[in-house]
């Protein structure tokens, strides 16, 4: 049964959304139960996979039994079983923070927020697992389509910035799509290991260049890379309470690993033009993680300062394609998986701390440790793996992507990154500082929590988000030694 | 203005300079260029040996790359439940429409005045009983001619706007509730990954439609599958314009409310 | 120099022309205030995407890709590849659409109106 | 002996501590604070048990060696004991019993508020001190390096008011971006030489790091440990530190922090650089010439403050600039004398801050103006602060003296007058600062009326404090007593040169 994991993943989740809402007619939560049940089943299955993947190679999946060029395929590797395992779990336990934001009183959205929630996290498992152009632009839709909603359900304000959100997730996904038909009118064919065979033999340099440039314009405005990050902060200011993890978290580095896949596997590595496109990158990826840094200083809303500090955790993504090195892949990828858990669980204390308190200005953040025990952890750990104290796995992404920028000699992505690491220093050390420290403000609770700090709807996805951020510390280096012989760099 | 028109003049210009420079694209309509040799020609070869079906876009569409018009309901599925969510929340919109219930207390009889009518009603009727017809044949004509699941299902829901557009506050021929719509979408969506499943349990591939567990040969099996999905995909299509379609009404005030 | 232009009008200049037309849509999107006009000019721009595809897809002299008896060499049917494609990329046109008119909807209906600066002046009083 | 259970002592050393701030942070708020306290003494005295046994088998020269899991590709977490990560470990072992017994005496009295946090901390940081000590590559020593760092910050900041938020922020920016420049150095010098193990004597040469790299790198590496150990231009945190309460700065200033920092210049600089390229690239003169400029702007500054915890903390800065100096001479003896340094500069100075406390939780008094007279009331805490300054000014038969001979024998071997000369001035300096507190406090013309009767400290402060007098003079007379430290010392040195 195994074989079939890499299609049940993605289908689990999809086909409890199109149940969900039919059985939340006969009761209120069986929708979300069925829910529930089929993302957990996902997950397991992804974690079989991976084990499967890692023990005799990778997988592939030709739906709809004929030979690979002529039918759509998934090609599970350990890059994309691991991108595939991070989003399943981090999907899971999002699923489980949405309790609390449940609103009771019509069937149809109870049924609804979850079918929309399970949309969104199977768009992206397919997305990270697909291996054909065009299949990863539905993906892309769908993962966007459930995105506007959920960003829509946040209230008032959510609608504007959905509707901005979308205009500018449209134009990103036409340039993908322009990129698609290009590639397609120069090879023929639409599967990206059967595009890469026909690229290699070289000849199609041109078509090839304005197809990258075109999805680094479209997957760039995606993922908040720098020059495109407008979108970003007002987005997540106010989305829906509870999937603000899974967008910020997730949703904006899925982007940065298909380009990651077409750059390194379809393109492939000695393509004529490119040394200059990645020095241009370079530049992006520069200036996004001053910027963002610089940018989330200043501010006092929580949800808005960890926008813009996600604008800088892409540009540490996009660092590791940058540099191309294999070791400093291996550490971007190791930090895009560490990052969905803190920027996830970072999200998490921004909504519980609405949630309990009804506020996200950081100044009345006063002496709320004693009150919120367990968000206080994770904020301190996450604090602590954004700036890279070694038992987080912040630490150890930053030493493999230190130690490819060196390796190739690219000393000034080094500086960078410390400059970078400094700078989120700052503005995390000014919450630690109004949470632990400053005057007690004397919040109440804005809704009746009938014991403890939060309901354990909530408190479940923390405690997941600081043991993972402790134990991707520990495993990084089987993770490293799995990627590894994966990745080839750039000019190698 | 000058700035508008300086900027319409410098996309002209700059992408003209673009396509002279890069000839990345082939010349249209030679039947040499890669992007009709290499996958698309074993297609149109193949498609009646593999599919059995001589439509050649719903051989592609329903069973070479099958998976693709799954997520494509799922994109109207997620874009119904979407517009439901979005509007949903505001129920004391006071009901435009006739909600079954109060129709079916006070059936007017042919000669009482609500009745007065009856031609607008007769005639209704007659068209969407005509249209639904046809979007029976276009579904399941679908992999001969140029046919499929989303024509057939947006007939369908065609039927159901006309009836309610000219004759409102008659009985449509079906109604349904948003959330029964938005239910109705889901089921249409599992119906076609229902499908997929069935191979899978039987041995095949997802979506491989040569193992479906149905006692018929295998020429037969693939059209038995492509007409699954297409009912899925009706389905799907049909429930979500209606659920967006009644979720907009519910929700917009138009200028000549009585109310 | 005029058989050049007339020589790449009549090879590329369809590509050209759906390019142009995107960039009206993209420029359309950003110059635009009144937000449902953007969200048409998001129409036109996914149209010029669905025409692009389906210029690639032509072949000079050949019929619908519906399989007649006597016909079987590839050249005389056109691509039906991208044709199945494009089906998908107006379904998710025609969803975009969808939603974007409902979120207008909610907008128009809280704000007052869809015109960019009353939103915005509207939203900072919030 | 059965290797096995020796085996594991390094990682026995720093869980103790470990699990103890766990304990205590978890059930501090639920249990009656006598058990509280009683997991720290426990906890204390078992680490005391631990690093004690490990003595006689680094005596006999061999050394154990733990090799855990592989942290970083290619780098394992290995933990392992030589001479001088086990002098730092005797002392910081030794040290947390009369600090904690100390502190117990100076928060009752004091009525503290948050104490369980200030346990958990204080033992946390013991546990990051340990894992310094026996970290035997660069990866893991970084690694306890930061967690001492994020440890000591609720420490610094106990208060937690706006003062205490203000120097808790420059504390963090210094130690932080001083880590990360020794995390980038530490990259460079990984992807260079290809491993990260201390090898006594180093193991870099010339030709991985060709010209002014070796200079660049050097700085880059030990700017981490020059700016925990307060040499001068990057001291100005240390000063501020002393807003925390007095055995917090105890801590800071005697047994963890500052002596970390000076730890780590040893490392880079003998175990890892190595004195052939440190000297080649001009690194160890120029550090040396800056230790030379801290001792003595430092000793001139202590002697114009007039609040005892700041002219204090600025004698520190003079005393851990000794170590640095020691260090850049590289020479054996010179080397042997800075490790040295550390065991005495911890005892003398531990002395002198639970003195400053103990005036201050008993008599509420924080500037030596205001002391006059005090040795009326409080003759034998008094009598121990005399006796540590002459200590620190390094009198004969006492700690301070054989420590300062070594550097001083050492830099006459280098052949450097001007270093000599220094230290000889630097003792001198160093009587300037201290011994006017002595004469004010046993002055007996006008006496303050406080202080007309015996009043002495609660006996919980008194006690550590004629425990930690005694241990310096007994280091003095009888280096080797107990944990034979100069032994380790010697070997130390003769191992790396």
């Amino acid at each position: 049964m195994i074989q079939h994991y890499p299609a049940l993943v993605v289908i689990l989740p999809l086909c409890g959304a199109a149940l969900s809402l039919a059985l939340t007619k006969i009761h209120l939560h069986l929708g979300r139960n069925v829910i529930f049940l089929s993302m957990a089943l996902s997950f397991y299955m992804s974690i079989m996979q991976l084990r499967n993947v890692v023990i005799n190679g990778p997988m592939e999946y030709r739906f709809g039994g004929y030979a690979i060029p002529y039918s759509i395929e998934f090609r599970i590797d350990t890059v994309n079983g691991l991108v595939v395992a991070m989003v399943a779990l981090m999907g899971l336990i999002t699923a489980f923070y949405c309790i609390s934001g449940e609103i009771r009183s019509e069937k149809l959205k109870v049924g609804g927020a979850y079918a929309v929630v399970a949309l969104f996290v199977a768009g992206m498992l397919g997305n990270a697992s697909s291996a054909d152009a065009f299949n990863m632009y539905v993906f892309l839709e769908i993962t966007a389509l459930a995105a506007y909603c959920l960003i829509a359900l946040g209230g008032n304000r959510g609608m504007v910035a959905a509707f901005r959100y979308m205009l500018v997730g449209t134009i990103a996904g036409t340039f993908y799509l322009l990129g698609v038909g290009i590639l397609y009118s120069a090879t023929g064919t639409l599967n990206m290991q059967d595009m890469s065979i026909i690229i290699q033999q070289g000849g199609k340099d041109e078509a090839v260049l304005v197809a990258l440039c075109l999805m680094i314009a479209g997957l760039g405005i995606k993922s908040a890379l720098f020059p495109f990050h407008g979108w970003q902060p007002s987005a997540h200011t106010h989305e829906e309470r509870g999937s603000a993890a899974l967008i910020a978290g997730v949703m904006v580095k899925i982007p940065v690993y298909m380009l990651f896949r077409f750059v390194y596997c379809v393109f492939g590595t000695n393509f004529k033009y490119m040394q200059q496109i990645l020095i241009v990158l370079g530049i992006f990826v520069g200036i996004g993680m001053m910027y963002g840094s610089i940018r989330a200083i200043g501010q006092t809303n929580m949800k808005k300062l960890l926008a813009y500090s996600s604008i800088t955790q892409t540009s540490y993504f996009m660092l590791g394609i940058v540099i191309g090195s294999p070791v400093a892949l291996a550490g971007s990828l190791l930090h895009f998986i560490g990052d969905a858990f803190i920027k996830g669980g970072l999200f998490y204390c921004a909504g519980a701390i609405k949630y309990k308190f009804g506020t996200v200005n950081i100044d009345n953040f006063g002496r709320i440790y004693k009150k919120m025990p367990v968000t206080s952890a994770l904020i301190v750990a996450g604090a602590l793996s954004m700036i890279g104290i070694p038992p987080t796995v912040g630490f150890f992404s930053k030493w493999y992507i230190a130690m490819g920028a060196i390796q190739t000699g690219k000393y000034i992505f080094v500086i960078l990154l410390i400059i970078s690491s400094l700078l989120n220093a700052i503005y995390f050390f000014k919450i630690i500082e109004k949470i632990f420290m400053s005057k007690d403000k004397g919040l109440e609770d804005v809704r009746p929590v009938k014991k403890g700090e939060l309901p354990w709807s909530m408190l479940v996805p923390m405690s997941v988000c600081i043991v993972v951020i402790f134990l991707l510390g520990f495993l990084n280096v089987k993770i490293i030694n799995m990627v590894l012989p994966l990745l080839k760099g750039v000019g190698m | 203005m000058m700035r508008k028109v300086i900027g319409i003049i410098v996309i002209i210009v700059g992408l003209g300079y673009v396509f002279m420079s890069f000839d990345f694209l082939p010349v249209i309509g030679d039947s040499t260029a890669p992007a009709h040799t290499h996958v698309s020609d074993y297609y149109i070869e193949n498609a009646l040996r593999d599919t059995h079906s001589p439509n050649l876009v719903t051989a592609v569409l329903a069973d070479y790359r099958g998976f693709d018009t799954l997520l494509e309901t799922t994109v109207m599925f997620s874009a119904g439940v979407c517009a439901v969510m979005i509007l949903g929340s505001k129920s004391h919109i006071r009901n435009r429409f006739l909600v079954p219930k109060k129709i079916l207390k006070g059936k007017p009889e042919p000669g009482v005045s609500a009745y007065k009518t009856v031609n607008k009603d007769v005639m209704v009727t007659l068209i969407a009983i005509m249209i639904l017809l046809y979007a029976i044949y276009v579904l399941l004509h679908g992999e001969v001619g140029p046919g499929g699941g989303f024509q057939a299902g947006a007939l369908m829901a065609l039927s159901y706007i006309v009836s309610m557009m000219i004759a409102p506050d008659t009985r449509p021929l079906f109604s349904l509730s948003k959330a029964n719509a938005a239910a109705l979408a889901g089921i249409g969506v599992f119906i076609y990954a229902f499908t997929g499943l069935l191979t899978v349990f039987n041995g095949g591939m997802f979506l491989e439609y040569g193992r479906l567990p149905f006692p018929v040969s295998n020429e037969y099996l693939h059209t038995i599958g492509i007409m699954l999905i297409e009912v899925g995909v009706t389905i799907g299509v049909m429930a979500t314009i209606i659920t967006i379609l009644k979720a907009i009404i519910e929700r917009v005030r138009f200028d000549d409310d009585r109310d | 120099m005029m058989t050049g232009i007339e020589q790449f009008l009549a090879d590329k200049g369809i590509y050209y022309l759906t390019f142009l037309l995107l960039s009206f849509g993209v420029y359309g999107i950003i110059a635009c205030k009144n937000y449902m006009k953007k969200l048409i000019c998001m129409n036109i721009m996914q149209v010029a995407a669905i025409v692009f595809f389906l210029s690639l897809g032509q072949k000079k002299g050949a019929t619908i890709p519906v399989l007649i008896e006597g016909l079987t060499n590839a050249d005389s049917y056109i691509n039906p590849l991208t044709h199945a494609l494009m089906l998908t990329a107006i379904v998710v046109s025609l969803g975009t659409t969808g939603v974007g008119l409902a979120l207008l909807t909610r907008i128009r209906e809280k704000f007052g109106s869809v015109e960019e600066d009353d939103i915005i002046r509207r939203q900072n009083k919030l | 002996m059965n290797m096995l259970a020796m085996e594991f002592r390094p990682l026995y050393a720093i869980f103790v501590p470990l699990i103890a701030a766990g304990l205590i942070y978890i059930l501090g708020e639920r249990i009656h604070q006598n058990i509280r306290e009683a997991i720290t003494l426990t906890a204390a005295a078992l680490l005391m048990v631990v690093v004690y046994s490990m003595i006689p088998s680094v005596l006999a020269g061999n050394e154990i060696k733990l090799e855990l899991f592989s942290i970083v590709r290619g780098v394992s977490f290995t933990l392992g004991t030589d001479p001088a990560g086990m002098i730092f470990a005797c002392v910081a072992s030794t040290l947390w019993l009369p600090t904690s017994i100390y502190s117990i005496g100076y928060m009752r009295g004091h009525h503290e508020k948050n104490q369980t946090g200030y346990y958990a901390a204080f033992a946390v940081c013991l546990a990051a001190t340990m894992g310094l000590c026996f970290a035997a590559n660069l990866v893991s020593f970084f690694m306890f390096f930061e967690i001492l760092t994020i440890a000591t910050y609720p420490l610094v900041t106990h208060y937690r008011d706006e003062e205490a938020r203000k120097s808790g922020r420059k504390y963090l920016a210094y130690t932080l971006i001083s880590g990360q420049i020794f995390f980038a150095g530490m990259v460079i010098i990984y992807v260079v030489s290809g491993s990260l193990d201390f090898v006594p004597g180093g193991y870099l040469t010339e030709a991985m790091l060709p010209g002014p790299w070796a200079l660049l790198v050097f700085f880059m590496m030990i700017g981490a440990g020059i700016v925990k150990a307060g040499v001068m231009p990057l001291h100005s945190w240390l000063p501020a530190a002393m807003v925390a309460p007095t055995p917090v700065s105890a801590l800071l200033h005697a047994v963890a922090v500052v002596k970390a920092g000076a730890f780590c210049t040893l490392r880079v600089i003998l175990y890892v650089f190595g004195p052939k390229l440190a000297r080649d690239c001009q690194g160890a003169v120029i550090l040396a010439w800056m230790a030379v400029f801290t001792i003595v702007l430092s000793s001139l500054i202590a002697i114009r403050q007039d609040n005892l915890k700041a002219r204090l903390a600025f004698s520190t800065i003079g005393q851990l600039s000794y170590i640095i100096l020691g260090i850049s001479i590289l020479t054996p003896i010179s080397t042997s004398g800075a490790l040295y340094h550390i065991v005495a500069h911890a005892f003398m100075k531990i002395t002198l801050f639970m003195v400053a406390g103990a005036i201050y939780v008993t008599t509420g008094k924080k500037n030596i103006s205001e002391m006059v007279g005090i040795g009326k009331r409080m003759p034998v805490t008094m009598g121990a602060f005399a006796l540590a300054s002459f200590a620190l000014a390094g009198f004969p038969f006492f700690a301070g003296f054989i420590s300062k001979t070594n550097i001083i024998m050492g830099a006459i071997e280098a052949g450097q007058p001007m270093f000599v000369a220094t230290l000889i001035v630097s003792a001198l300096l160093a009587i300037a600062y201290l011994m006017p507190v002595v004469i004010i406090a046993f002055r007996n013309g006008h006496i303050n009326p406080e202080f007309a009767q015996r009043g002495e400290a609660a006996p919980a402060m008194l006690v550590p404090l004629l425990i930690a007098v005694t241990l310096s003079i007994v280091f003095g007379v009888e280096p080797n007593a107990g944990l034979n430290l100069l032994e380790f010392a010697l070997m130390a040195g003769k191992a790396v040169f």
